[in-house]
């Protein structure tokens, strides 16, 4: 059920305030004008049919008045506004990162524990959660109304939403971009959950290996280990550590190893080169690989980074391929890189 | 004087005020044209600074001799359009001749256009139609073709515009020359005036930006 | 009263004129001046169109308010353009990193 | 000065000066074309209605139990083309406008009056290409047609929608043309800019826009076009494109196209207000300025539709303030209307009722945008019932009750016959009911969450559905009392006086209905608009 004063998520009671605020103004000035027209076509009725009323037709002062004044209401509520826009927009630092593909007419989501649900999503309360959602086909629209957000889903680019809940209940998912027959029915529920449900939850959901470890299956499925070697010698750039890292490309110009920058390298190779590297010898997975399978592999290559690469080269090799002595990780700057990433 | 009143609306007081208001009219119009082909180089604009190497890359595959060459031919259609308007606005015949020699120009400029079109069609280079770059981005340079064939042939399609109205002012040309009668002949000179200023743009932006790279 | 007009004159100056901008603005394209090769080129093609403006069209002379029309279908093509490039040069940006 | 003639004398004028169809289908008389207009866009406006009516059928359960929801998804998408293109667009500049500028500035006829013709036929031809694709088999891409559903994934017949709108557009640009040119070059001696009625500027404003913004519309559709047909294009993600740059492109259209859909109607009222209360209008350059404010800072605000859809940030933020710029001409308008019947003699006849109704609604309409322009606020809003409810109290509670009130207005001079008094105030108020019932329990389903373009939607919602739909029901019935009594009036209606309301203006000035070339002998002006000092002598007041 939808709560009209809903405080289930971080940002509402301050939705809710600034939203009161502005049906209090409105109100009173909507109230006040109508009774103003009433009182006037009440007050000032025609009474003698050839009757010529006063003519006044301008009066400064209260022409002044009625522009200063909504100029400075109006520009209050800009800015209040965008108060509350970034408080929307931008996720705290800590928040726990679950990937979302929308397809047409359904939502995948994928926790980076490798739990997979369709048009489900469990959080646990008082974890803010950051959603990084891509469409694989038409423009969706990820829509929870009682967390008070909302935001585009694109082909070809990720885009970021968080939210944190504040009440355990199960609250409507909506799809609010019109993306095409089964438009009304392409929504879900999201079960907000005390911790304790939420890990007897995650106990049972049985999730065969993490996202990442899904990630690796593909990464040698599809032969990316022939050439992105771990000692660092293969033709392609040494993935270890690599996430989040500022890299230095072609022809100048540095780039964040992020979400986007890697989606980017992996359907899109030769838009951006990482220094020292020849062009054209990767080939293009444009078309090859699904959303799902992208986001895998990217969290595969977040998981090599913050695990030494030794214990992932001897779990699961390939016979026939040679050990790889572990080598000094790429040296790059240690740029400042805010881990906060999520092409907007 | 009456006669001069022959061409005038009822609609208007004085003949002066007619023809200020169709010349005001035209602008308007052009403005509207502008406003259309502006939106393309909006987009262009946007591309262009996302995928700078390929937009070059894509220029570079331009043929710069033709592009010149074609700019110079539409130049020189402009010049001859303003004379035709020139004499038109004296009641000398002569403008006549200048006007088939516009068309005739503007045939020539359609001409190398298509060549153009046809050798780029020839080396794949058409966008949907088995289109081929050997250079990483090639999709960023499908993406400069597909403007490159969009915009050149909505010019293209507002020069024959151009070109059949030209030949329509010949019909009532032949027939009577009369000095009040520039009005339409003033309209369609802006009018074409208008499509070479379209042209000098696209050629700036599709011909130019890569040229050193050939 | 004539229609407000440019002398022959003029015309024949303006052609030679647009002629010798493009032939300029070829050569330079030949140099390799990286990204300023399409800012100049724009601004020698927008040279090239005040002169066919202002002569050959006649905006220079006559009614006042065909300069007005065409200064007003300048600044709505640039409002199109500034106001979308602001989503197309800032979109890459990040946000302030989170509280 | 005016010929004042004897109601019920049938003297020659612009109706019976000639007849037969040709001289309906050729004219030039800007008068016979704003009639021409006014049935081809009631025809389309009933059929948009009818959609509309069908919708909220559907709506009454949360199932959706009346058509499935392809439907469904097809009726909204044929509900928003024709009432934006080929009923709202065209609504008031090409019927009122085409038939009252021209005499409000005292001309014989529009600067071009074959463009005039040629535009009536060419939205003939763009409306029949647009119904030929509905009748085919239709279109189920929403009225916005967005990509890459309308390119890539949408089944119906896109492209031929979209050439019929593109077509329409070029209608809209001539009539552009044709009025700025009017008011530039046809002004009576003595009418100075400033002596011009507001309905004059308000006009001109619309027509800028016309002229402005519809050729961007036609080069966007023309793209969505080629990309749908050749499977290539710049707003396709897979080549580099920017699905984002078709919104970019289709909104700096769309929303100026919402400006010229409202500053017609604040014309109509502009006139209305001043008539019924005796007085001129209350601080007249700041809404003459004001019109001209709202059509150019119109074409900075479009961000406000993307806030959500993946823009930069900092681009939002700039398009927020610039939304909350564009409102300031609107209040000023708002507080302007309403301090013009202070102290005024107001006589609350049908097109006063239609004008103050069209005051308050349109102030919920444009309070409900300044929740909008929030970037905060717009986030839980937008997509929801909440922009429904928004729009539809400024495009039905203002351009459509303007257009009512705009029709009962100059009935007398279009027709030269009063229409039934009784029943006008009857429709203004059942319309005005029928439309808060429909209306206003969206802007809380929106609040609660509902979205639009839902065929079936979350069981809480019903009640308010079902109250919504006894409104819309209201409101049809309100819709077709006017169509009735209108056309009953055209034969049987008592004849018109010239001045039936007493009011200034130059149209006022002729018999009505007006001969063929509007006034027997050019006027001259020699006071400034709505003056009613100046010519209380003429008429008969005070």
């Amino acid at each position: 059920m939808i709560h009209l004063i809903a405080f289930s998520s971080d940002i509402s009671p301050e939705y809710n305030h600034f939203f009161l605020l502005l049906v209090i103004i409105c109100g009173t000035v909507g109230t006040g004008i109508a009774a103003f027209l009433i009182y006037c076509a009440w007050r000032y009725r025609r009474r003698d049919p050839n009757e010529l009323p006063s003519q006044i037709a301008n009066y400064i002062p209260v022409e002044a008045a009625w522009i200063g004044i909504p100029a400075i209401v109006f520009i209050a509520m800009f800015v209040y506004g965008v108060k509350l826009y970034f408080d929307i927009e931008r996720p705290p630092d800590n928040a726990q990162v679950i990937y979302v593909v929308a397809k047409q007419w359904m939502w995948k989501l994928q926790h980076v524990d490798g739990t997979r649900e369709i048009n489900e999503l469990h959080v646990p309360v008082g974890q803010s959660i950051e959603l990084r959602m891509i469409s694989q086909d038409v423009i969706h629209s990820l829509y929870v109304p009682d967390f008070r957000i909302k935001q585009d889903v694109l082909p070809g680019r990720y885009t970021t939403i968080w939210f944190r809940a504040t009440r355990p209940g199960a609250y409507h998912l909506f799809c609010a971009e019109y993306c095409g027959t089964d438009h009304s029915h392409m929504g879900g529920w999201v079960y907000a959950m005390n911790p304790i449900d939420y890990s007897k939850w995650v106990r049972q959901g049985g999730a065969e290996g993490s996202l990442a470890d899904t990630g690796e299956k593909l990464f040698h499925q599809f032969a990316c280990a022939n050439c992105h070697h771990y000692s660092g010698h293969g033709r392609g750039p040494n993935l270890v550590e690599l996430y989040g890292r500022a890299v230095r490309l072609e022809g100048g110009g540095t780039g964040v190893a992020d979400d986007a920058y890697l989606r980017q390298s992996i359907l899109a190779p030769n838009a951006r080169i990482t220094e020292g590297f020849r062009r054209s010898i990767m080939p293009t997975f444009q078309g090859q690989l699904t959303e799902d399978q992208v986001i895998a592999l990217i969290a595969y290559i977040k998981a090599v980074g913050a695990r030494p690469a030794q214990s992932i080269a001897t779990e699961s090799y390939e016979p026939g391929t040679a050990k790889p002595a572990i080598s000094a990780a790429q040296p790059a700057p240690s740029a400042d890189v805010t881990k906060r990433s999520g092409g907007r | 004087m009456a006669e001069q009143s022959l061409a005038l609306r009822e609609q208007f007081a004085t003949p002066e005020q007619q023809r200020e208001s169709a010349t005001l009219g035209m602008w308007i119009f052009i403005v509207t044209e502008a406003m259309l082909f502006g939106a393309t180089f909006a987009a262009f604009a946007g591309y262009h600074h996302w995928y700078p190497a390929a937009f070059n890359r894509g220029s570079s595959e331009m043929e710069l001799t033709m592009g010149a060459v074609n700019t110079a031919v539409l130049i020189c259609s402009s010049f001859t359009m303003s004379l035709a308007e020139y004499f038109a606005a004296r009641g000398k015949p002569r403008f006549v001749w200048f006007l088939v020699l516009t068309a005739l120009i503007g045939m020539l400029f359609l001409g190398i256009k298509f060549t153009e079109y046809y050798m780029h069609y020839k080396d794949h280079k058409l966008p949907g139609f088995g289109f081929q770059d050997s250079s990483p981005q090639s999709r960023q340079v499908q993406l400069f073709f597909f403007l490159y064939f969009v915009m050149t042939g909505l010019h293209s399609v507002h020069l024959l515009i151009g070109i059949v109205l030209v030949l329509l002012m010949l019909i009532p040309a032949l027939i009577y020359i009369d000095e009040n009668y520039s009005t339409p002949i003033h309209n369609i000179s802006l009018y074409w005036h208008f499509v070479d200023v379209i042209w000098v743009f696209l050629y700036a932006i599709f011909y130019l930006p890569g040229a050193h790279l050939k | 009263m004539r229609v407000a007009e440019t002398s022959l004159r003029s015309i024949v100056i303006t052609w030679l004129g647009l002629l010798a901008l493009t032939l300029t603005s070829s050569l330079i394209g030949l140099l390799n001046l990286g990204s300023m090769n399409i800012v100049i080129a724009v601004v020698i093609a927008s040279v090239q169109a005040f002169l066919i403006l202002g002569f050959l069209m006649h905006a220079l002379y006559g009614q006042a308010l065909v300069r007005v029309v065409i200064v007003g279908g300048i600044i709505w093509f640039l409002i199109l353009m500034t106001l979308t490039s602001t989503d197309y040069l800032t979109r890459g940006w990040l946000l302030p990193s989170g509280k | 000065m005016a010929t004042h003639t004897l109601p019920g004398a049938t003297t020659e004028n612009y109706l019976n000066s000639e007849d037969g169809i040709l001289s309906w289908l050729l004219t030039t008389d800007h008068k016979r074309i704003a009639l021409l207009y006014t049935f081809s866009i009631t025809a389309l406006f009933f059929l948009g209605g009818t959609f509309a009516l069908l919708m909220r059928l559907q709506l009454l359960t949360p199932d959706g139990a009346l058509v499935d929801l392809e439907t469904y998804n097809k009726l909204f998408t044929m509900h928003g083309i024709i009432m934006v293109w080929f009923f709202l667009i065209p609504s008031i500049p090409n019927t009122i406008g085409n038939f009252v500028l021209p005499m409000a500035l005292g001309a014989k006829d529009l600067a071009f009056p074959k463009l005039n013709l040629l535009s009536w036929y060419i939205f003939m031809l763009g409306a029949a290409v647009a119904l030929y694709s509905i009748f085919r088999g239709g279109v189920d891409t929403g009225w916005t047609f967005y990509t890459p559903l309308s390119t890539g994934y949408a089944m119906g017949y896109v492209v031929m929608a979209a050439i019929g709108v593109f077509i329409s557009g070029f209608s809209s640009i001539l009539t552009g043309i044709n009025f700025i040119v009017t008011i530039h070059r046809m002004r009576v001696p003595g009418l100075t800019w400033f002596r011009m009625p507001i309905f004059c500027w308000s006009m001109y404003a619309s027509s800028l826009i016309f002229v402005l913004a519809t050729p961007v519309l036609a080069i966007t559709l023309v793209l969505v076009s080629l990309e749908r047909i050749f499977h290539i294009g710049v707003f396709d993600p897979a080549y580099g494109g920017d699905p984002l740059l078709f919104q970019h492109l289709f909104w700096f259209y769309s929303h100026p196209a919402v400006y010229i859909m409202v500053l017609p109607a604040m014309a109509v009222v502009s006139e209305i207000i001043p008539t019924f209360s005796r007085k001129p209008l209350f601080g007249y350059k700041a809404v003459a300025y004001s019109s001209m404010a709202i059509a150019i800072v119109g074409f900075l605000v479009w961000g406000h539709h993307m806030f959500v859809a993946g823009m930069s940030v900092y681009a939002a933020m700039a398009f927020s303030f610039l939304s909350y710029m564009v409102a300031i001409p609107s209040a000023i308008k708002v507080f302007n209307w309403t301090a013009t019947m202070y102290k005024g003699s107001i006589e609350l006849s049908t097109p006063m009722l239609y004008a103050i109704g069209f005051v308050g609604l349109f102030t919920i309409g444009g309070m409900s945008g300044l929740f909008l322009a929030a970037i905060g606020i717009d986030v839980h809003v937008t997509d929801t019932y909440f922009v429904i409810a928004h729009f539809h109290y400024i495009m039905v509670g203002g351009s459509v009750m303007a257009f009512l009130g705009g029709m009962h207005f100059w009935w007398p001079k279009i027709s030269g016959k009063m229409y039934p008094e009784f029943l006008g105030k009857l429709s203004a108020i059942t319309v005005f009911l029928g439309f808060n019932l429909t209306f206003f329990p969206q802007f809380i389903l929106g609040y609660f969450g509902m979205n639009r373009r839902y065929g079936s939607y979350a069981p809480e919602f019903q009640d308010l559905n079902v109250l919504s739909t006894a409104g819309a029901t209201i409101l049809g019935v309100g819709y077709i009392l006017p169509l009735v009594y209108l056309i009953w009036s055209w034969k049987y209606g008592e004849p018109a006086p010239d001045n039936p309301w007493r009011t200034t203006g130059l149209e006022w000035k002729t018999p009505s209905p007006p001969p063929k070339h509007n006034f027997e002998v050019t006027p001259v002006v020699a006071w400034k608009a709505y003056d009613f000092e100046a010519q209380r002598e003429e008429l008969h007041l005070g």
